[in-house]
């Protein structure tokens, strides 16, 4: 029994003319919302990589002074054109933590999990709506936060996005900020998580049961469970280091602490590896946030195009849960160089090497779901394949990060930086990509230019290989990351010709994006519509007029069997839509 | 100058531990290079034999469910097998390292602080002077107590000398924040936290003069925290020895 | 749930209340025995967790609560172990060779 | 703008059973539970590392246990209310409503105002966050984390009466234009009140008496 009672009233509402402020500003529709959240992610992305650009520059010609925007840049950051060791690591700190936060998070779960999962599972809105709101709005609050702490006296946080601890503790005033923004960022996760767990789980259309859920909810509902049991931690964390840094404590500072010659005014009877172990636990199971939303993503726009129903589908949901709840307990292979003893290390080189099962097995499962297809090669699918063995390298070179002995040599080097950008760059992005070809005709009722998106994708693919994988080489050759000029090491003046390289690379997957954000704005303004299912598919969100009304759909559909019923035997057309379309 | 031993591949190996993590680094990379090959032979594959074209249409069921039940337990057994046959034989590997330390071990303190290495010798009697950081200070970096007399005959350089084809124990601190000390021609890295002292011991086999580093992000100066380390023949590190010792203002007997 | 069965709770929550207030002072009471450490932590947390049990199963209904929220509650936990106890048993690993002052 | 009216504000949800709010509010709890859980650890990890001779009682360290037991019963008390004050509406008494939900936000702001006092009475004596524990010649981080525990949780207490203050003067409108949405907030802020409860039962011994 269903109570629908509240579904049809809203539609003639909806035609209320609602001011400028309401409609963008402060709307609680999952709709905007999704969009606010996707554009402003993709902005910090690029904020993002343009601090990166800076950086490539210093690693390949180091000392040099950086063309163009040296000559902008103040005194606190750069001298006589030529980048500053202070100004390197604050780049590096605020590259990791706006790809990470402000950027990757925002974009997988805030703006596609806002706008599509709603539709696809054939509900009205998310759960809490103002919540919602809120949880956008505290984004960009902690945002700002971020970017103005660049103009805080010292510059922005400086130690690494990390911020290990005492070397944070001790910092410039940039850290509080980071420190600050940070609990705005984890709030609004918290919010987020909370709302998509129970729009889930509540809100889902009548028939649709948990296996008829597509992959990409599935996706979302972990990664929400993952956001709210793991963030915590950080916020703990957050809370000690700022009482280490306003009031005086001590958490992370151990007794006798000499600082410059100088010995510390600090009481003691801290812990540095505290700050890890807190950071720790929530940061590997955020890079699972990272790329879970990527893969399922990656699923959807994989059964579309292969025209068939994704292969094991129930044991890449299986493997989805595990995956989740394993990453709770593999945090310290991030830290088997502090010293722990044989038992711990062999603990959590075991569970790594559990937790990399149903990795590969929702790999696998992607990659036979090839088989027996008919597989079209639109835009999105072209960037979905590449995440197949892009993630693949990402992947598998964390094995030999996850077992103690190699990452003794590997460890905090640039092997790292390429095992972990494989899987968020190449990866992610790539999936990110993926889902905005894909479900741009849904949300603007425009297609994106086709032939543009060819040339943005194959242009990416190989610059984001020449950057990335030489870094493979650099780490292999000894090189430590976040150096401010590798040269000083031997090794890194060995390995020179592998940095240069992938700077380059660097730019040039730049110059690749341009024709993407041309297409991104030139296609909103085309005159001609898109079809209202132009990749005839059969999920939800495909089910509802383009764009979709204020209440999404014009009366509740009736779902009747799986997201993936793709080229059934016996059916009318290639594709069998989860409900039947009611009148508009 | 560029010297030609560091290149874009593993740089030249001279400890007797390093093997194990050469070799361990070998097998993962040939095993992972195997499976992305294979995955990707499959993945061409598939993309060129079942591209959509006229008369080509998708099977819905390609691969029967009783069959896909066997690939997935297939799969799950294949890789329990690689945990058992990768992740045991690493954990053999490292208790090979952090075992019992072989007789007649060098020791010797090595002290980070932003951003140099400092490393102490306990000098000719063998034995350190009473540390603490009370004692630290620009006369005594090391922190040795100035009232105890094993410490009389410490000293510290800003480089590490050892001798070859000896067992060094290295007594790991630091004075403020997070260093990590890393030798990649030893194959070692090990973290330098305040407040606690780490030993890591290895062993070397070829003279030669190489570096230091720091690889744990430490401050400003983090990219420039290196030293010399400097693998003496037997009697040229004697040699060294007495040669610091003398610079104690020492009279040899 | 209707008025009468209300009614019967509310007997509940006084019940409850006094059990937290003897149990309150049965805490404080054997803290003045001075217990050696380990077992004074024992029974503080023992009666800590007979109090947060009673207020959760009865004050916040979780003794009749649906499944969804003791599955929610559950999961939780299993990471709250994760979180108490492993940093502890990684920490706890770490032993300096020889005392850093003597 | 006209918020869409969503199932199961009001009504359970026919497979779980609770309705939207109550899954939600207890999915926070859970996010609470892992706060504090990794607070109680860091506690943990921080007095096994300093080696226990340096850890004092709360008593060592000058706490005043009558009036932490004082505080404890104020906060229990505020939890009975609480339920009382939700029972009424179940029953349709909102005088008796009114009268235990103003009684719980009460409690909970005495409780702060002990604890105002409580730290007064600390800095006087020059205690402060960053003392450790002054009598000890060796430091601790025993007053390092009773403020900041003690803090986090009055932040959380504050957190709760300044939303009940709002359900009784302005809230309550509602309880004559939608009843069952009414006494489902007024739960839901009890959930949430008998937690901020449930966590200070931890604290007070862990931090006034071990
Ligand atoms: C999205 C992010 C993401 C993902 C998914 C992963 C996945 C994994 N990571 Fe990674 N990791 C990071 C992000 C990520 N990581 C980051 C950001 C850091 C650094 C943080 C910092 O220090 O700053 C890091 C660091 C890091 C370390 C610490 C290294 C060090 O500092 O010394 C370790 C060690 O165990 C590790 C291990 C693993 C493992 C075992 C997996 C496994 O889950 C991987 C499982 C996947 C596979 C095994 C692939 C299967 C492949 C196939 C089946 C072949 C398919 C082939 C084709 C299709 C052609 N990672
Ligand atoms: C999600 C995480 C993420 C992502 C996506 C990236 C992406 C990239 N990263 Fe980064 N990186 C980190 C997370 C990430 N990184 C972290 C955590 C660190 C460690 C920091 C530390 O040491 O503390 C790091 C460190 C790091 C280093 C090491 C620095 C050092 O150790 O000294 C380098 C070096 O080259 C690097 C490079 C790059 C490059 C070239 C990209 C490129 O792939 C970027 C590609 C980006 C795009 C292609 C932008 C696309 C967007 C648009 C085109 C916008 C369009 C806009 C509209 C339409 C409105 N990163
Ligand atoms: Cu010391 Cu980096
Ligand atoms: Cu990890």
């Amino acid at each position: 029994m269903r109570n629908t009672r509240h579904w049809g009233l809203t539609m003639s509402d909806s035609h209320d003319e609602l001011n400028f402020w309401r409609k963008y500003v402060f709307s609680t529709d999952h709709k905007t919302i999704g969009i606010q959240y996707g554009i402003t992610a993709l902005v910090f992305l690029f904020f993002g990589f343009s601090l990166m650009m800076m950086m490539r520059w210093q690693l390949a010609y180091p000392g040099q002074a950086i063309p163009i925007i040296g000559a902008l840049l103040g005194d606190t950051f750069v001298n006589r054109g030529a980048m500053l060791p202070e100004f390197y690591n604050q780049l590096g700190a605020m590259h990791g933590t706006i790809m990470v936060f402000m950027g990757i998070v925002p974009l997988a779960v805030g703006a596609f999990g806002n706008f599509v999962v709603p539709l696809q599972i054939g509900a009205a809105d998310m759960a809490f709506p103002r919540l919602n709101m809120m949880s956008y709005q505290a984004f960009v609050i902690g945002g700002v936060i971020m970017l103005l702490s660049f103009l805080a006296p010292g510059g922005a946080a400086s130690s690494g996005w990390t911020s290990y601890a005492p070397l944070s503790d001790i910092a410039t005033s940039g850290q509080t900020w980071w420190l600050i923004g940070m609990i705005f960022l984890i709030f609004s996760s918290l919010l987020g998580a909370i709302n998509f767990i129970v729009t889930i789980i509540h809100l889902r259309a009548e028939g649709m049961t948990f296996f008829r859920l597509p992959f990409f909810v599935w996706s979302q509902l972990v990664t929400a469970f993952l956001l709210l049991l793991a963030f915590p931690a950080l916020q703990a964390a957050a809370v000690f280091q700022l009482m280490d840094r306003l009031a005086g404590t001590s958490f992370f500072l151990p007794s006798g602490l000499v600082v410059g010659g100088e010995a510390s005014a600090a009481v003691g009877g801290g812990s540095p590896l505290l700050w890890q172990h807190l950071f720790w636990f929530l940061a590997h199971p955020e890079v699972y946030v990272l790329i879970l939303p990527g893969m399922g993503i990656v699923a959807e726009v994989i059964a579309i195009n292969t025209r068939k129903p994704l292969w094991g589908y129930r044991s890449m949901v299986y493997s989805l849960v595990f995956l989740g709840f394993m990453s709770f307990c593999v945090w310290a292979h991030h830290m088997f160089l502090t010293g722990m003893g044989t038992t711990m290390s062999t603990f959590f080189q075991i569970t790594t090497m559990i937790i990399s099962i149903p990795s590969v097995i929702i790999l696998s499962c992607l990659v036979i779901s090839l088989w027996g297809g008919s597989i079209r090669f639109p835009v999105p699918m072209l960037f979905a394949l590449a995440f197949l063995p892009m993630f693949g390298i990402g992947g598998l070179t964390g094995l030999p990060l996850g077992l103690a002995v190699p990452d003794v040599y590997l460890h905090d080097s640039y092997y790292v930086i390429g095992h972990f950008h494989y899987v968020v760059a190449p990866g992610t992005i790539f999936a990110m990509f993926a889902g905005i070809y894909h479900w741009y005709p849904k949300a603007t009722g425009r297609a994106m230019n086709e032939s543009l998106g060819k040339l943005h994708f194959w242009l990416s693919f190989i610059f984001m290989n020449g950057i990335f994988m030489p870094m493979m080489f650099e780490g292999m050759a000894g090189v430590s990351r976040r150096l401010f000029n590798p040269e000083v090491y031997n090794t890194g003046l060995g390995a020179h010709g592998l940095t240069v390289i992938s700077s380059w690379s660097a730019w040039c997957l730049a110059l690749s994006q341009l024709p993407f954000i041309y297409n991104f704005f030139a296609s909103m303004r085309k005159k001609e519509r898109a079809e209202e299912n132009p990749w005839q598919a059969t999920t939800l969100e495909w089910a509802t007029p383009t764009p979709p009304p204020h209440g999404n759909f014009p009366s509740p559909p009736v779902v009747e069997r799986g997201p993936y019923e793709y080229s059934v035997p016996g059916a009318a057309s290639d594709f069998s839509p989860q409900a039947v379309k009611q009148g508009v | 100058m560029k010297d030609p031993q560091y290149g874009w591949w593993l740089p030249p190996d001279v400890s007797t531990n390093g093997w194990v993590v050469d070799q361990l680094l070998a097998i993962i990379h040939w095993f992972m290079l195997a499976l992305f090959v294979g995955w990707g032979i499959f993945i061409i594959y598939c993309l060129l034999r079942f591209r959509a074209r006229e008369g080509h249409s998708a099977v819905y069921e390609p691969i029967k469910a009783a069959f896909s039940k066997w690939l997935e337990v297939g799969v799950a057994v294949a890789e329990g097998v690689v945990l058992v046959a990768l992740a045991m034989p690493a954990w053999a590997a490292i208790k090979n390292i952090t075992a019992e330390v072989p007789e007649n071990p060098v020791i010797i303190r090595a002290v980070a602080e932003q951003f140099k290495w400092l490393f102490h010798y306990s000098g000719k009697d063998g034995v350190f002077g009473a540390i603490g950081s009370e004692f630290i200070s620009t006369d005594s970096p090391a922190g040795v107590d100035p009232d105890d007399e094993a410490g009389y005959d410490d000293f510290w350089v800003y480089g590490l000398h050892i001798p070859v084809d000896r067992p060094v124990i290295t007594r790991l601190s630091s004075k403020d924040v997070i260093h990590s000390f890393k030798i990649p021609v030893m194959r070692l890295t090990q973290d330098a936290i305040p407040g606690l002292e780490i030993a890591v011991w290895y062993q070397a086999t070829d003279t030669g003069k190489f570096q230091v580093g720091c690889a744990q992000l430490c401050g400003l100066g983090h990219y420039e925290m290196k030293a010399d380390f400097v693998i003496h023949s037997p009697e040229g590190y004697q040699a060294w020895l007495d040669e610091e010792h003398a610079a104690l203002g020492f009279d040899d007997e | 749930m209707d008025a009468a069965e209300v009614k019967a709770h509310v007997r509940v929550y006084v019940l409850v209340f006094s059990a937290l207030a003897v149990l309150t002072i049965v805490t404080v009471a054997i803290s003045y025995i001075h217990l050696p450490t380990p077992s004074a932590i024992a029974v503080a947390m023992a009666v800590a967790l007979v109090k947060a049990g009673l207020v959760a199963a009865f004050f916040m209904h979780l003794a009749s609560e649906r499944h969804i929220i003791h599955w929610v509650l559950i999961l939780c936990l299993a990471f709250f172990a994760f979180v108490m106890f492993l940093p502890l048993g990684t920490n706890l690993g770490i032993e300096p060779l020889w005392p850093l002052s003597r | 703008m006209s918020a869409i009216d969503l199932p199961y504000q009001i009504e359970p949800h026919p497979v779980t059973g609770v309705t939207s709010g109550k899954l939600g509010i207890w999915l926070f709890l859970a996010s609470e539970v892992m706060l504090f859980g990794s607070l109680f650890s860091s506690y943990v990890l921080l007095r096994v590392g300093s080696g226990m001779e340096f850890w004092p009682s709360g008593v060592e360290a000058g706490l005043n246990v009558p009036i932490g037991t004082f505080n404890t019963m104020v906060l229990i008390g505020s939890s009975v209310t609480m339920v009382m004050s939700w029972a009424s509406l179940k029953m349709n008494k909102l005088g008796a409503f009114k009268g235990y939900f103003a009684t719980t936000i009460f409690l909970g702001a005495l409780f702060l105002v002990v604890k105002a006092f409580e730290y007064s009475d600390k800095f006087s004596h020059g205690v402060f966050p960053w003392v450790g524990w002054p009598e000890a010649g060796d430091p601790s981080t025993f007053y390092a984390l009773y403020f900041t525990l003690t803090g986090l949780h009055a932040l959380h207490v504050l957190l709760g009466i300044l939303p009940n203050l709002w359900l009784l003067v302005f809230g309550v409108a509602m309880w004559e234009t939608d009843r069952e949405r009414f006494t489902g907030r007024i739960e839901i802020a009890g959930l949430y009140w008998h937690f901020v409860d449930l966590v200070w039962i931890f604290l007070f011994p862990v931090l006034y008496l071990l």
